[in-house]
């Protein structure tokens, strides 16, 4: 499964349009793809009978740097597949979203390089190879802030590109300690995933809580988690339309995916010791995030902070130790991933057609924009935790599970979907609703020409989304069933034992 | 709008949606097996209403033939009316093709939602464990669905007739309907559920679905602000109502009512305290959805939304909701079962909650001018008279007495019926009457800019008055839907309220002094429910007109008059019919009673109910009875007419029994309230006891500067922070460059310091 | 010091003997001549060449830069060849010895005079055909075409001076005598200072030429002194002699100890380390840009190999730490965070390269100082000096790179703030994109070499210390670790410092608008050298190149070592 | 003959005079011939060594070192006098055209 190598470098193409329809076709081409592995999920049942550690579309390990044990191996499995089809889905709608807008010929193919590097974060099985894509999806998001960003855009995109890289060269140093321990000598030592993996049991108990720590660090900030979150704020509201999608809906996902494939895999033990920590940094996000949200006025970063919130449900999920818990946390990033694109793609379509993000400067534009004020409703329904979304499924599940080990403490979480709610419906109520006139709504004062609904690119972009939503919120099956057999087979190989040498109780 | 007979040709596409059941039957398949289609029609209808709606929103067909998405939603509904009416049928008739269960309940599983793994205390595995979709029938959901299913129709019909006719409606009206399936969906959804999961999950889509009808008319202010505030309010309910689920779960290890109905005991090892949480959860979350005190402030503000959803969501079905949820609990409790002992607290809890509700309704009621807002005050309080009953058989349940305690279910859901049937009705037809008096006033004002246009309010009964020789219909329906709220002896409502309070003092009296509260908040309730209805009726329809504009009114709409003579109908009678076929018994006992007659002859069986509703045997009983009557009947409509009563004006003609009756409540004298009106307690009541104004206060007290503040911190603090690192880096930066000074005498000393420094410190070390 | 050059000699020194050929031709070839010497007596007149009217083709002034070119050219050829083909014996005499080590450091010292001898034909252009001044310019136009003219005259100077500086450096890192080592440093040293003022009529060159002679000379006086003391205690200055008595010593000698520690300072001057680097920004601003560039990857790179030997060779005991390690390990915390730091605000991009080049320093230095733990064992000595080596060698590539774009635009008197990098973008895309290529790999942003090589450290740094450390909780545990392992805390801390004005300088280029001056500021020849370093410096962060270049720095250390 | 540890001790003074007098001095012609004392310090080192040892190399070391310093004074001198034709001085302190 060589999808990265499939990636040509589509700059080169003068006529903006060319450019842009060969990397839509590419992207669509990467999405037939996945969709094509994804659906062998459906038809055999290959995907849920995997042991753990074991990888479908496996290529033997082709070596890179021997001097150093890199080796060029990749391989996906429950955890990575849904991300892989999420990339290659969000990455071609946030084409299509962006469709007409002016953006010069380098715009889509930096989307390309984007999609590659996150596909081959989500299926490189060397880490080295995945520190690489890790940083690699730094430099194109950068530019998408820097060229075709808001007013702010230097500042924004500065501190995306700082943040994220002190916190991942901490990463590096904990993956360079697990290096360390794969072998006694150079030329043992290796930087495959798997024997990796296995380096935590030579390591001494305070060593492997540092290096997890480490590991923490670097995916909490891309996640991101309170306290490390100020940098998506920043970044989400400068970044044009697509950024900001694939901002939410992929690279979010990347620190949860990390944490789960490195963290929680190498180190059960420490994992398990620190689920107060989990804990505590999942509800600050939640609760924190979503009352952060509440005192916004700016719409994209009220959106951005609920991302924030809604990431603090993954550390939550896996904080529970129980494979419903950690499916629920995988759902969720793969539900967040389709609905936060959605949101995003309605914020911009709102700074697109009335040049405005201000909560309250404009009111009653339902009645000019009636198909987006149908998609912002079914965004803000999904993200607010609404039934027979997909987002609802990941959160029920969570919240199961998390009563059964936390107890009480649901009522954080809990309560918290409360707040949730507060906010998406005062910013819907202000926005969309309100103009005290029957027929017209009251324009920002930004805005001197008459708004149009969305263009059919923003709305067949957006009903995909949408409909996604919905499908996987009444038949989470599709996906669910092999998140929950990784869960379970996370739990019995890893989790359980680390549990009992811990002395913790499910 | 054409004429009525052409207007009844687009019913034609209503054949074929008739036709599916008898073909279906004929094809050979069961009822239960294609009770799916009772949810799939309106959730398929609703893509269809709203996509091509907004694809052909003006276009002629659409607007006339379709009735912008009525027509279909007309159909949807008959299909699942139709497909639920069979179910009904079959149940009661007792056909064995429906496999019962041990416990004669109908459960049927649809496809599997989700599956899992557990991890148990001892670190192994559970099996895997599912959670699926399906349905559960028994006679308490085949009741419900049967009035969810057939209200929701005839609200739909009569919606054709309120709402494409108004010009604000125009090309919006596909939006309505829309979201009229979707909520139709979610009620009918809920209804069937098999698990207490699918039960909340078609719970949040009413949810939704009141949120975006009461915001129909979403540049309104105020309905943007009632719709908000009705979701967040539910919400609050909702969020405890899942903590419910979660700490179901975790007891019974799955939400399936087959599994934890089976025996909620486990064998008498469940953790009473963790399941008394768990239901008083469910039962915040019901008090949410049934507009309960304290979460009740949402409802009467839902009533900016268009009066077929005041009708349909916010009287007849989704807030009986929270009733289904708190007669689910009945296992739990039931100790003659496999209930759970110890759980009294419960049912007293529930009791006070709806004797509280209850009175406070039915006294703030009593100032209302919006006739809506009195229907609105008027359900919570029928609602809450439910709560009570509901609570006082679980207490009876729990205590084993578990014949009153049937018998006071039975009542409670009887009234349920009744209630829904008759407040259904009261709202259409209050529709009824703010419709055409909005049409008089447009049509008295056609040539004016509309100056005066927003001072005139439609709804508020100080401007109506006499209307009773205009909308004879209207009226009339009108007049038996109040009666059969109030409980005039033998109408509707009256055979399942009686239970009600009677079981109540009988609870109070006989086992727990406790019962007391609601026992006699419900009984001063019934007095009071006989002056808000007769107020509002009389200041309707009897008088003289207090506004010009009542002269210009006529029942001309097509399409509103039918469903308000059938429900009239209903409720007029079905109470006393029902109950003579022993529905009471039917909905609590549904595994040993089947509806009809059994034993008795019908004459035998007619004595006995009105026996047993004048003189019980219990003395105690009897004068409950019997004040309850005089309270209702007497004291309450009395004082009504004295203040609000009043004949016609003469020339005015109505049907003899509403003249006469409007002409009888102009004989009791007048009195003047004015002073009673500016008093303190008015005021309050006015204000509805001030609970929106303090729960806004602390609302704006807490959540808006707590939210301040956190947006600020995380500014100032939390980002501040970085920017601090950030700039501190560049203030350094600046300092540590300023070192570099350009001469070379200054470096030299800086290279000598280190040399001397590393010399010092080599000979230090060594040696 | 005996021995005779015998032909295997000749082969193993070829580069050197080239550039001193070279080196000869440039001088006297630009002097040949019509002039003739008369035989006393006699009327014949013996041709003699040099002096007199100049020929044609010796009257050109862009021979000198073609000698050195073609020199070069030809000494790295043979270079490579070594490098590919190591000899089989390479001992000198005993104070020089060819091996991987100076073979590698050989290359890039010759390929980093190539790139400034390939810059310097734009930077100090000459023009065969320069016209004379005249009374009726301007005096702008005047100053223009006396500029000219000067930069025709002094051709083979600077040329001169190039090949003397390949010439000190390529033999400084064959040698394997103390003596014979600083003499070449000085030779090096001396003709760098001269590159470092050559613009003596500006008075930025001659302040920089200046303060950075006194300072280099007050550093190689102290280092001077040291050797002396080292003298004093062994009796030998050999290698070979020195490590072995280290070895032996049982307890620390001062005198040994200060000895190293002086040369110490004469080193790090030479790298850049604080605090013997103040005069660095000075200049690296006030010489030219392709001299800079020099300074900060040859003579850097010079710097270190003299430190590797010191330190490493000479100065680590048996066992246990080398007294310099607590030093060395500070030097480098404060050596990377004040150029980092500096580098945060400062506004001339040439500075912020200088500092930039700093805080390089600081991070290799922090990786030397993981091997004076003691802890590192052959191993981990081994990797550690591979990552710095491989680092040298890729520096030449993003370290050059921008010095060369600077030049070009230096011409244009636009390197002394950053608004001359305004708009690069627009006046030429593809040299803009290669400096960003540049900024993220000196930052050290993966894919590109830079990151490939601050892995190599930090995993050396972390191999050295990541087994110490025995307790149970992260607290006691970080307690308990080796100091080394925070040395990699700080040098990343530091990278992330450091992407702030890498990025800045990226963003200038791209989003500042571009005023003045349009069209591409550099020649074809430039630009295509510049977009192959890009590239290179991505084909060396990953893949195959990258496995070659680590195994010379491989084979580099090895031969070091043993 | 002279001890070669007086040698030293002398060359020992000779650098700690130089070196001082690199920073005290602000002229630059001072400096340079401050700089000059730390190589003579040196070459007293190696001299001295050289009687230590009886290595003749000592003596060569310092003829070396001489022939450098000549080389560095020679070249100082002419950048302190192509500083001196900018400036037209030659005090240390006076250049700071470059700083920061």
């Amino acid at each position: 499964m060589a999808l990265p190598h499939m990636l040509p470098e589509n700059a080169s193409e003068q006529v903006k349009r060319i450019s842009r329809n060969i990397c839509m076709g590419v992207a669509l081409a990467l999405l037939a793809i996945s969709t094509w592995a994804a659906a062998t999920s459906f038809s055999d049942l290959a995907w849920k009978s995997l042991d753990f550690g074991d990888f479908e579309l496996k290529n033997s390990p082709v070596s890179l740097i021997p001097q150093i044990g890199v080796s060029w191996h990749v391989g996906a499995d429950a955890l990575s597949l849904p991300m892989i089809w999420l990339t290659a889905l969000v990455v071609p709608l946030s084409m299509l979203v962006e469709w007409d807008a002016k953006k010069g010929h380098y715009f889509h193919p930096l989307l390309l390089v984007m999609e590659g590097a996150m596909i081959g974060v989500f299926v490189s099985l060397d880490l080295f190879v995945f520190y690489v894509f890790w940083e690699m999806t730094l430099i194109p998001m950068f530019f998408l802030i820097l060229v075709w960003g808001g007013e702010d855009r230097r500042y924004a995109a500065m501190k995306f590109f700082i943040y994220t890289f002190t916190a991942s060269v901490l990463m590096l140093i904990g993956i360079l300690v697990m290096y360390f321990n794969t072998g006694s000598s150079l030329s043992e030592r290796t930087f495959d995933m798997l024997v990796m993996l296995e380096s935590g049991d030579s390591m001494t108990e305070g060593l492997r809580h540092l290096v997890w720590f480490l590991l923490l660090i670097g995916f909490a900030t891309k996640m991101p988690s309170v306290p490390v979150h100020t940098w998506l704020p920043d970044a989400h509201v400068q970044a044009p339309t697509a950024g900001s999608m694939i901002l939410a809906g992929v690279m979010l996902k990347m620190g949860a995916y990390g944490f789960l494939r490195v963290a929680v895999t190498a180190f059960p033990g420490s994992t398990v010791v620190f689920t107060p920590l989990l804990v505590a940094l999942g509800m600050a996000s939640l609760a924190y995030g979503a009352w952060v949200c509440m005192g916004q006025s700016n719409l994209k970063r009220m959106v951005a902070y609920s991302s924030v919130s809604h990431m603090g449900l993954i550390f939550l999920g896996i904080a529970t130790m129980q494979p419903l818990g950690i499916a629920g946390a995988l759902f969720m990033m793969f539900a967040h991933g389709i609905i936060s694109p959605l949101l995003f793609a309605v914020a911009g379509a709102f700074k697109h057609h009335y040049h405005t993000l201000e909560i309250g400067s404009m009111r009653g534009i339902a009645h000019h924009s009636p198909w987006l004020a149908g998609h912002m409703m079914l965004g803000w329904m999904a993200s607010l935790g609404l039934p027979l979304m997909a987002g609802f499924v990941a959160e029920v599940a969570v919240l199961i599970a998390f009563w059964m080990t936390f107890g009480w403490w649901v009522m954080v979480p809990a309560l918290t979907l409360i707040i949730t709610a507060v906010y998406y419906l005062t910013s819907m109520q202000r926005t969309i609703f309100e103009s005290n006139d029957p027929h017209e709504g009251q324009m920002p004062d930004t805005l001197h020409h008459e708004p149009r609904d969305i263009t059919w690119h923003e709305n067949a972009g957006m009903i995909i989304l949408g409909a996604l939503t919905i499908l996987f919120g009444i038949l989470p099956f599709f996906f669910w069933d092999m998140m929950s057999h990784w869960s379970t087979e996370v739990m019995t190989d890893l989790l359980t034992e680390a549990m009992q040498s811990e002395g913790v109780r499910p | 709008m054409g004429g009525t007979g052409n207007e009844y040709r687009l019913l034609m596409p209503l054949i074929p949606a008739l036709l599916i059941v008898p073909v279906l039957a004929l094809a050979g398949f069961e009822s239960v097996e294609v009770a799916f289609l009772i949810v799939l029609a309106p959730l398929v209808s609703f893509p269809i209403i709203l996509i091509s709606g907004q694809l052909y929103n003006g276009n002629k067909t659409w607007k006339h033939s379709l009735k912008e998405g009525g027509v279909i939603a007309l159909s949807a509904l008959l299909v699942s009316l139709t497909t639920a009416s069979w179910i009904v049928i079959d149940y009661i008739r007792g056909a064995r093709e429906i496999t019962k269960d041990a416990s004669g309940r109908t459960a049927a599983s649809w496809w599997d939602w989700i599956s899992f793994d557990v991890l148990l205390s001892d670190y192994s595995l559970s099996s895997e464990r599912v959670i699926g979709v399906g349905v559960w029938i028994d006679s308490v959901t085949l009741m419900l669905l049967f009035v969810a299913t057939f209200l929701c129709f005839l609200i739909c019909w009569f919606s054709l007739g309120y709402m494409n006719t108004d010009p604000i409606n125009e090309n919006r009206n596909h939006r309505f309907y829309a979201e009229f399936v979707l909520f139709a969906m979610g009620m009918f959804g809920m209804v069937l559920a098999d698990n207490f999961l699918w039960l909340f999950i078609f719970w949040e889509i009413m949810g939704l679905c009141s949120y975006l009808l009461i915001g129909f008319y979403f540049w309104k202010e105020s309905a943007a602000y009632a719709a908000k505030k009705a979701f967040l309010t539910t919400r609050v309910g909702d969020v405890f109502l899942m903590v419910g689920l979660l700490i179901l779960y975790d007891i019974y290890g799955s939400l399936e009512f087959s599994v934890i109905f089976e025996d909620p005991s486990i064998g008498g090892t469940v953790d009473s305290d963790k399941l008394f949480w768990a239901l008083i959860m469910l039962f915040i979350g019901a008090v949410g959805k049934s507009a309960q005190f304290p979460l009740h402030v949402w409802l009467p503000d839902a009533m900016e939304g268009p009066t077929p959803v005041s009708a349909l969501i916010h009287a007849a079905t989704m807030v009986n909701a929270g009733l289904y949820l708190v007669a689910r609990m009945v296992p739990f409790v039931d100790i003659g079962g496999n209930g759970v002992a110890g759980l009294d607290d419960l049912g007293l809890i529930v009791a006070y909650i709806g004797g509280i509700t209850a009175f406070m309704a039915a006294s703030i009621a009593f100032v209302q001018n919006d006739i809506k807002k009195v229907l609105a005050y008027s359900t919570m309080s029928q609602l809450a008279y439910i709560f009570t009953g509901l609570g006082v058989s679980l207490w009876f349940y729990n205590h084993g007495k578990t014949d009153a305690a049937t018998l006071v279910f039975g009542g409670s859901m009887f009234h349920l019926f009744n209630h829904a049937m008759a407040k259904g009705m009261l709202f259409m037809a209050s529709g009824s009457v703010i419709h055409e008096v909005h049409h008089a006033h447009d049509h008295l004002h056609e040539g004016d800019d509309g100056h005066d246009h927003h001072d005139f309010d439609p709804q508020d009964m100080r401007n109506m008055g006499g209307l009773a020789s205009k909308m004879p219909v209207t009226s009339a329906a009108m007049l038996i839907g109040s009666m059969s709220i109030i409980g005039i002896p033998l109408i509707g409502g009256f055979w399942s309220k009686e239970a009600i309070v009677a079981k109540t003092w009988k609870a109070s009296l006989d086992y727990e002094p406790l019962m007391m509260g609601p026992a006699i908040l419900v009984l001063l309730t019934a007095g009071m429910t006989g002056f808000y209805m007769s107020r509002m009726w009389l200041m309707t329809f009897a008088g003289e007109p207090k506004h010009q504009v009542i002269e210009h009114v006529h029942e001309s709409t097509p399409w509103i008059k039918e469903p308000l003579l059938i429900l009239s109908v209903i409720s007029a009678l079905g109470g006393f019919g029902l109950s003579v076929l022993g529905i009471v018994k039917w909905l609590a006992k549904p595994y040993n009673y089947d509806l009809g007659i059994n034993e008795q002859s019908v004459i035998e069986q007619v004595i006995y109910e009105l026996e047993h509703a004048f003189l019980p045997d219990d003395p105690n009983l009897r004068i409950v009875g019997w004040t309850t009557i005089f309270l209702s009947l007497v004291i309450g409509p009395i004082f009504a007419a004295r203040v609000h009563g009043g004949g016609l004006a003469d020339g005015q003609r109505a049907n003899p029994l509403i003249s006469w009756i409007a002409t009888l409540s102009g004989k009791f004298g007048s009195q003047d309230v004015t002073e009673m009106s500016q008093s303190s307690l008015s005021e309050a009541l006015q204000n509805r006891l001030y609970f929106d104004h303090y729960y806004e206060l602390a609302l704006s007290k807490t959540v808006i500067p707590l939210a301040a503040l956190a947006a600020w911190f995380d500014k100032r603090v939390v980002d501040g922070i970085i920017r601090r690192v950030e700039s501190n880096s560049v203030l350094g930066s600046v300092q540590i460059r300023r070192i570099t000074t350009g001469r070379a005498s200054d470096y030299i000393l800086m290279a000598a310091i280190g040399a001397l420094s590393i010399f010092a410190l080599a000979w230090g070390v060594s040696g | 010091m005996t021995s005779e050059l015998d032909g295997i000699d000749v082969q193993l020194l070829l580069p050197e003997l080239i550039m001193t050929i070279g080196l000869v031709a440039i001088i006297i070839f630009p002097n040949l001549g019509d002039a003739r010497f008369r035989i006393p007596l006699t009327s014949f007149r013996l041709p003699v060449l040099i002096g007199g009217t100049r020929f044609a083709a010796t009257r050109d002034p862009r021979i000198p830069n073609r000698i050195a070119l073609a020199t070069l050219l030809t000494s790295l050829i043979a270079s490579l060849l070594a490098l590919f083909d190591p000899p089989e014996s390479g001992l000198i005499g005993r104070s020089l010895e060819v091996d991987q080590f100076s073979i590698l450091l050989s290359n890039v010292f010759l390929a980093v005079l190539i790139l400034c001898t390939i810059s310097a034909a734009q930077r100090l252009p000459a023009d065969n055909r320069a016209p004379i001044p005249s009374g009726e310019d301007d005096a702008e136009s005047e100053s223009a075409k006396t500029t000219a003219l000067y930069d025709n005259r002094r051709q083979a100077d600077f040329h001169i001076l190039l090949l003397t500086l390949g010439l000190g450096m390529s033999l400084m890192a064959k040698s394997t005598h103390l003596f014979m080592l600083f003499v070449c440093l000085e030779l090096a040293s001396l003709s760098s200072y001269v590159l470092v003022g050559f613009h003596k009529e500006t008075g930025a060159g001659g302040e920089a030429g200046m303060k950075y002679f006194i300072v280099g000379s007050v550093a190689s006086a102290a280092g001077i002194y040291g050797m002396s003391l080292l003298y004093l205690w062994n009796g030998s200055l050999a290698v070979e002699d020195l490590s072995e008595s280290w070895r032996s010593m049982e307890t620390l000698d001062p005198l040994a100890a200060s000895g190293v520690g002086l040369m110490l300072v004469a080193f790090g001057f030479k790298v850049g380390a604080a605090p013997f680097h103040l005069a660095i920004p000075d200049a690296y601003s006030g010489a030219s840009s392709m001299v800079a560039g020099v300074l900060a990857t040859a003579s850097k790179a010079m710097g270190f190999a003299a430190l590797i030997r010191l330190l490493v060779i000479i100065a680590m005991p048996m066992t246990g730490a080398a007294f310099w390690f607590v030093t060395l390990a500070g030097i480098s915390v404060i050596t990377m965070t004040w150029g980092n730091l500096a580098a945060l605000s400062s506004e001339n991009p040439k500075r912020v390269l200088a500092y930039s080049s700093v805080a390089h320093a600081g991070y290799m230095l922090a990786a030397i100082s993981a091997i004076g733990s003691g802890l590192a064992g052959q191993t981990g000595t081994e990797l550690i000096l591979t990552a710095v080596l491989f680092h040298l060698c890729v520096l030449v590539l993003f370290k050059m790179g921008p010095f060369m774009v600077l030049s070009s635009i230096e011409r244009e008197g636009g390197s002394h703030d950053f608004s001359g990098l305004h708009g690069l973008s627009s006046r030429d895309p593809l040299l803009a994109a290669s400096m960003f290529v540049f900024m993220l790999s000196l930052a050290g942003v993966p894919p590109f070499s830079g990151f490939l090589s601050k892995l190599l450290m930090i995993n050396g740094i972390v191999t050295v210390s990541a087994g110490t450390g025995g307790a149970s909780t992260v607290l006691s545990w970080a307690t308990s670790v080796e100091p080394v392992f925070w040395l990699a805390v700080a040098v990343v801390l530091n990278s992330a410092l450091s992407m702030f004005y890498y990025l800045r300088i990226g963003m200038v280029m791209f989003f500042e608008p571009n005023e003045g001056e349009s069209g591409s500021p550099v020649n074809p020849m430039v630009r295509g050298i510049v977009v192959t370093l890009a590239i290179l410096s991505l084909a060396f962060g990953i893949g195959p190149s990258s496995e070659l270049l680590i195994g010379f720095a491989e084979d580099a250390a090895v031969a070091l070592m043993y | 003959m002279i001890e070669p540890s007086w040698i030293a001790a002398l060359g020992a003074i000779l650098f700690g005079v130089g070196l001082l007098g690199t920073f005290y001095h602000k002229n630059a012609i001072v400096v340079l011939m401050c700089i000059e004392l730390m190589l003579n310090a040196a070459n007293l080192n190696f001299v001295a060594a050289a009687l230590h040892y009886g290595d003749v190399n000592g003596w060569v070391f310092t003829a070396i070192a001489i022939a450098i310093a000549a080389a560095e004074v020679a070249i100082g001198l002419a950048i302190l006098l192509s500083l001196y034709s900018t400036q037209g001085t030659i005090s240390l302190d006076a250049a700071r055209e470059l700083r920061n």
